[in-house]
């Protein structure tokens, strides 16, 4: 199962929760899973950056996730 | 509006124009003459991205009124480069990468011009004060300095 | 919309008359000796029509005129042309560092000292320098000239003597007598580029023993005028400039400056600084006189 | 995956493509387009930090002879709250407002009119001729008074976000976030020493030389053409359809020259309002923001009051920090506390942290972003708490960050794993410098201090045309602000193996190629570099194809080396390799013109981590720094364009060292900043700085082809911790607020 971990300021989503288990093949499968446990989530899930074994993405949609996986949702990093 | 009539010389060629009384030298070579190389930076003198050589001498168009102009010799980078081609001072600002943006390059080159004319061998410290009026955001001044001395070793000694 | 006018009189009596005419019919004019102050207060503070009389072109005030006794500089020579003249820079090191100073290179090219007189900043570079080697204004007018003191010139921020019809032809300075030299100095936080937070310059002369016979003091940027500081003069002369006069000299520029808190620097920064510079400026034109 | 390796063309560092063009004058940048029947837009701008706007009367304006029109908040329409406006700009009904205000001025030189003329100088009479009615408010200056329980509200409708509850009362907090690890409270009882401090920085501005400019032209079916200098064409032309209500296919941005941005042109300013008012006019406006307008109106990075505590064992190891990070917003939200708070840790593996971070309404100009946004701010705390850290711990500072140093699989503070970085090869590197070996010079003072920024990948599209005699045109959709014209170049001659000098690259406009992301976030040379390497490879692979099919073989039996199709290895083939240039000579016969293209959502850019160090010299008499030396060392991952690396680390220095020494926003009690020009905004000059000494480190990003890492925001982050460090050194007291300004130091030291 994936490790899925919100950082404080999406916790008003997920009813406090930090962390949580999920089995999913994909990033886009996850979000499905994740709307159906705490409905209205996905909308603002799908706009956070997040980290998936490390590696940083601005848009994640069909990226695939490992049983093993680490799900880090972040704020979007911008630039100058 | 009572326009004033000037004739003038920019990079060797007459040129008349029409300008209002208060216009600067700045706003007539960009907005009027459409030679838009020399650049607006801050329009108050304090950035040199406007530098040209009025009669030889080094001054920013922005604190020179367009009337001015009249009877005199205007140089801007646009007659920088000969026929035979890209002055040294051009050419090692591109072998150095002494440019990022570019804004600021035309107003340098103007400026620098005027320094080795007048002083052909600079020391660095010579180099950073006289060019102490072109604000340059991007490159730290480094790759400017080398550039200018590189030109300065290139004028002195043609390959 | 009354408009801007410019124009550019070739003789003094044609830019007197201009000045007069205008002055008679009640249209503002203003003197273009320079450019440096005057376009970027039409642009950024005070953009309303006026008649710009361009003096750069009268023969009289680009004259510069090294005499056996005393020095003219016309009031609308550039600061970058002053500068190349050896002459003048051996006998007046200290005034001609302050124009110096000025702004950039291509600021040099335009910037004159009638201009930055008349403009009568309290920050003015080359007014604490005029001041201190005893700079006489040259004023014509539609009566003549008349000649005027620089401490007695300017009036208070931006304001000075000038009379609608008159123009600042140029400065009249005596040559400095023998082991006689100058010094300024001001500060500002970057190396370039920025007006005056504090200034000072100081004239002195010293006796073949090294005692100093003669100093004046003038200091800038700490009041609404320059201010010529008599008690930090006093404190230099009869002595051989060592620490402890230029320490007194400094207390007494710190204790007559008055300046404000802006954007620039704040009062306590300015009274100290103020006197650091005395001190920096009487040593180096100590060492300037004995050598 | 990428290796440190020898390549031919990238690591070389020649000259731009486009050079020639900037050195004689001809590069047009964003004010230089005149065209027939131009006019001449102004923007009339408020002359308080906060009031209501009672009414708008442009018919004075109007009146004027010259004057062709002018609008006001109520010619835009209703733009509503919800969606991004693109990268940095935050919310498009802010953009929207912050463009041109409708009900409520927020911030002193917020727009409020705008007209067009046929001369300059009738434009500005025409915005004199306009009346406002104010109902004049309190500003709100004052970043802790603003958080204060009963402040005035920037925003009566500001309900903070990110919090357990929505509020039910409104404040200036526009947003909070939290980033929590292990047991702080544990951590800290486990210290040996404890340090603490608190740090302010005002306001500062990015400083590019050329101001915001563009001119418009729009036909009578609504069709507009938008010239302009921008960092990213595509985003300018969603937020502009956004905030005039038009359709993305009807704004054709083209992208001038730009002369700098570092974050503040990724936000639009006139854009909107030359379109509008070339509809109104029925002729092409141009628009130019003064000097002072730039100051005044276009967004600055956030002031930033931090508090930062940190602990350690006797040997070093930290056992707890937090970080309570407040930044201004100015008149809308969006300052970038995120990446502040994410970044302020990042170089440190740290057990047990808390970090609270605020974005905060304030009434000064809507801040944009600038390199690294947030990061310098949090990262200058943080960094002289290590140095005070150390000073307790009688350690050497460098040891004491090697010493907690993150390396990869140390799980960063925003959670996840670093790849492989080079933040402990900076510190070695450091260590070893000269720079910091030499003996200090008398009197002088020497400071280190550590940086690190994400980078961001994004979308970028490119093509490659082949010209019929085999040179090769790359058309992509990212200004060049900085010589990635040369870097793109560079990869292109890489991947086929041919001359640098046989490539150029333009940059297209929105109607000639793929959307692509702002130049920014340290992105292009990365993302975009990847779809043109991509789009190289695509050419590779036809080129292959129509090397096959001339010899009459299969695909895989050819394969690219060099610049020029051969037989694979083994294939028993009496041919002669054909070149890119013979294969484009033949193209029509087999196939036709050669077109390689590719677009993406680049993944994985790589962190990049400095070190700086610097000598000062403080006189204590005036308090004046003068900056003795200065060495960045950075990993840039691979430098493509070794030159124009050096360029951004000595840049993103020089930008640093002027805010730590003297650039700063004042203001005075009504919020007007005093200081709007570069006269008294004190950018460094030439004579106030030395060479700035650089060593690249490559350790290769493994998710670029090439290995590269962004290289343009990290720069800046580190100076400002390093030159109050040196301060610190040189004068033996501790000054924790930025600017260093002279007065500060005297201060100081009395």
């Amino acid at each position: 199962m994936a490790k899925i971990v919100f950082p404080d300021h999406l916790l008003q989503h997920t009813n406090g929760e930090r962390e949580i288990d999920v089995v999913a093949k994909t990033f886009r499968e996850l979000l499905i899973d994740l709307d159906q446990r705490w409905p209205g989530c996905a909308k603002v899930m799908g706009k956070c950056a997040v980290a998936i074994d490390g590696q940083i993405y601005q848009d994640a949609f069909l990226e695939p996730l490992q049983a093993d996986s680490e799900v880090f949702f972040m704020q979007r990093i911008e630039g100058g | 509006m009572n326009k004033i009539q000037v004739e003038t010389s920019i990079n060797g060629e007459s040129v008349e124009f029409l300008c209002e009384p208060q216009q600067t030298l700045l706003d007539v070579l960009r907005e009027e003459l459409s030679r838009t190389g020399t650049k607006e930076g801050c329009a108050t003198g304090d950035c040199g991205a406007c530098s040209v050589l009025l009669d030889d001498r080094l001054v920013c168009a922005c604190l020179v009124l367009g009337a001015e102009a009249q009877g005199k010799e205007v140089t801007t980078i646009e007659g920088i480069a000969t026929e035979e081609g890209l002055h040294p001072l051009q050419q090692k600002f591109l072998e150095h990468a002494a440019l990022q943006c570019g804004i600021c390059t035309p107003g340098l080159i103007v400026a620098s011009k005027a320094l080795l004319d007048k002083n052909p061998d600079p020391d660095e410290e010579t180099i950073r004060y006289w060019l102490a009026g072109n604000l340059c955001r991007c490159t730290g001044y480094d790759k400017i300095i080398r550039a200018v001395q590189d030109a300065a070793q290139e004028l002195a000694h043609p390959a | 919309m009354a408009g801007y006018a410019y124009v550019a009189p070739s003789s003094l009596d044609e830019a007197v008359a201009l000045l007069s005419e205008h002055a008679g019919q009640g249209k503002r004019v203003q003197i273009l000796a320079g450019g440096t102050d005057l376009l970027v207060q039409m642009r950024s503070v005070d953009n309303s029509p006026r008649t710009i009389v361009d003096i750069k072109q009268i023969a009289e005030t680009n004259r510069l005129d090294i005499g056996a006794r005393e020095t003219f500089i016309g009031a609308a020579i550039a600061s970058a042309v002053l500068n190349e003249n050896a002459d003048l820079k051996a006998l007046f090191p200290g005034l001609l560092e302050s124009a110096d100073l000025i702004g950039s290179a291509q600021i040099q090219g335009r910037a004159s000292m009638g201009g930055n007189l008349c403009n009568a900043s309290p920050a003015g570079d080359t007014i604490p320098p005029m001041i201190v080697n005893a700079g006489i204004c040259v004023i014509a007018g539609s009566a003549g000239t008349r000649e005027l003191a620089v401490q007695d010139f300017v009036t208070g921020v931006g304001t000075n003597v000038l009379k609608d019809g008159e123009i600042l032809l140029g400065l009249k300075f005596p040559n400095p007598a023998p082991r006689t030299a100058d010094a300024y100095l001001r500060f500002i936080p970057r190396t370039e580029m920025d007006i005056a937070v504090a200034g000072a310059a100081v004239c002195l002369t010293l006796a073949d023993d090294g005692t100093c016979t003669a100093a004046r003091v003038a200091i800038g940027a700490v009041a609404t005028t320059v201010l010529l500081v008599a008690a930090a003069a006093d404190a230099l002369i009869g002595t051989k400039v060592d620490d402890t006069a230029l320490a007194a000299a400094a207390t007494a520029c710190s204790e007559a400056s008055t300046p404000i808190t802006d954007k620039r620097g704040t009062v306590k920064f300015r009274r100290k600084v103020v006197g650091v510079l005395c001190k920096r400026a009487a040593a180096i034109a100590r060492d300037r006189a004995s050598s | 995956m990428a290796e440190a390796v020898d390549y031919k063309y990238i690591g070389t560092s020649p000259i731009r493509p486009d050079g020639v063009d900037k050195v004689t004058g001809r590069a047009q940048f964003g004010a230089d387009l005149n065209l027939p029947n131009m006019l001449y837009g102004k923007v009339l701008r408020s002359r308080y930090a906060h009031a209501r706007i009672k009414s708008v009367d442009l018919s004075g304006a109007l009146a004027l002879d010259g004057v062709y029109a002018a609008v006001s908040g109520a010619d835009f329409p209703e733009v509503q709250h919800g969606e991004l406006g693109g990268e940095g700009g935050g919310d498009v009904a802010d953009i929207a407002q912050n463009i041109m205000a409708r009900d409520k001025v927020r911030y002193h030189g917020h727009a409020v009119a705008a007209v067009a003329a046929k001369s300059l100088s009738i434009a500005e009479a025409a915005l004199d001729a306009i009346k406002v009615e104010y109902e004049v408010l309190t500003p709100v200056l004052d970043l802790d008074e603003a958080m204060s329980e009963n402040a005035v509200l920037v925003d009566e409708n500001c309900f903070t976000k990110n919090l357990p509850e929505t509020p039910d009362k409104p404040s200036n907090i526009a947003a909070v976030m939290q980033l929590t690890r292990g047991n702080v409270d544990e951590g800290f009882a486990q210290a040996d020493v404890i340090v603490e401090g608190e740090y302010r920085i005002p306001m500062a501005h990015q400083g590019y030389i050329e101001p915001h400019a563009c001119t418009a032209s729009i036909n009578e079916a609504g069709q507009a053409t938008v010239w302009c200098c921008t960092q990213g064409h595509f985003e300018f032309r969603s937020m502009t359809a956004k905030v005039l209500d038009m359709n993305i296919a009807d704004l054709k941005f083209i992208a001038s020259e730009i002369g700098g941005g570092f974050g503040g042109k990724t936000v639009i300013y006139l854009e909107p309002l030359a379109v509008l008012l070339s509809q109104k006019s029925r002729r092409p406006v141009k628009m130019m923001m003064t000097r002072e307008e730039v100051f005044r109106a276009t967004g600055p990075t956030s002031g930033t009051h931090c508090k930062v505590k940190v602990g350690a064992k006797k040997d070093g190891t930290i056992t707890a920090a937090t970080a309570w990070l407040a930044y201004e917003a100015g008149g809308f939200a969006g300052a970038p506390m995120g990446p502040g708070a994410m970044a302020i840790f990042a170089p440190y593996d740290l057990e047990n942290f808390h970090i609270e971070a605020f974005d905060v309404l304030v009434n000064k100009p809507k801040v944009a972003a600038y390199r690294a946004p947030g990061a310098p701010q949090s990262m200058h705390a943080m960094e002289i708490a290590l140095d005070d850290l150390a000073r307790e711990l009688k350690m050497d500072p460098l040891d004491l960050r090697m010493k907690n140093a993150a390396d990869e699989g140390t799980r960063a503070p925003y959670g996840p794993k670093f790849p492989a970085i080079g933040f402990k090869a900076c510190l070695e590197a450091a260590m070893a410098h000269p720079s910091y070996t030499k003996p200090l010079p008398e009197g002088a003072g020497r400071g280190v201090a550590a940086g690190f920024w994400f980078n961001v990948g994004m979308q970028s599209s490119a093509e490659v045309h082949i010209n019929e005699n085999g040179t090769v045109t790359v058309v992509e959709g990212n200004p060049d602000i900085g010589g990635t014209r040369a870097s793109m170049c560079l990869m292109a001659a890489e991947t086929l193996g041919i001359p640098y000098e046989q490539i150029r690259t333009l940059i297209g406009d929105t109607e000639s190629t793929g959307f692509s992301n702002v130049t920014g976030g340290s992105r292009t040379t990365f993302a975009t570099g990847m779809a043109v390497v991509q789009a190289c490879e695509d050419i590779i692979t036809q080129c292959k194809a129509r090397a096959a099919a001339t010899w009459g073989m299969d695909e895989d039996q050819v394969e690219w080396e060099d610049g020029r199709a051969v037989p694979a290895p083994g294939v028993n083939a009496d041919v002669t390799p054909l070149t890119l240039a013979e294969i484009a000579a033949n193209a029509a016969k087999t196939g036709g013109p050669l077109l390689g293209r590719a677009s993406l959502n680049a993944q994985g850019a790589g962190a990049s981590f400095t070190v700086n160090i610097t000598d000062l010299r403080v006189d204590r008499e005036t308090g004046k720094v003068d900056v003795l030396a200065f060495t960045a060392i950075q990993d840039a991952g691979t430098a493509i364009h070794p030159a124009y690396v050096e360029g951004q680390m000595q840049g993103g220095a020089s930008q640093g060292l002027g805010w730590a020494l003297n650039e700063e926003y004042i203001f005075d009690e009504n919020g007007v900043m005093e200081n709007a020009s570069f006269l008294d905004y004190r950018m460094p000059v030439a004579s106030d700085l030395p060479m700035i000494d650089t060593q690249i480190i490559e350790v290769p990003n493994p998710s670029h082809p090439y290995g590269v890492r962004g290289v343009g925001e990290t720069p800046i982050v580190a100076p400002l911790a390093a030159a109050a460090n040196a301060v610190r050194d040189a004068i033996g007291v501790r000054i924790n607020d930025l600017p260093l300004s002279p007065p500060r130091i005297l201060e100081a030291l009395d």
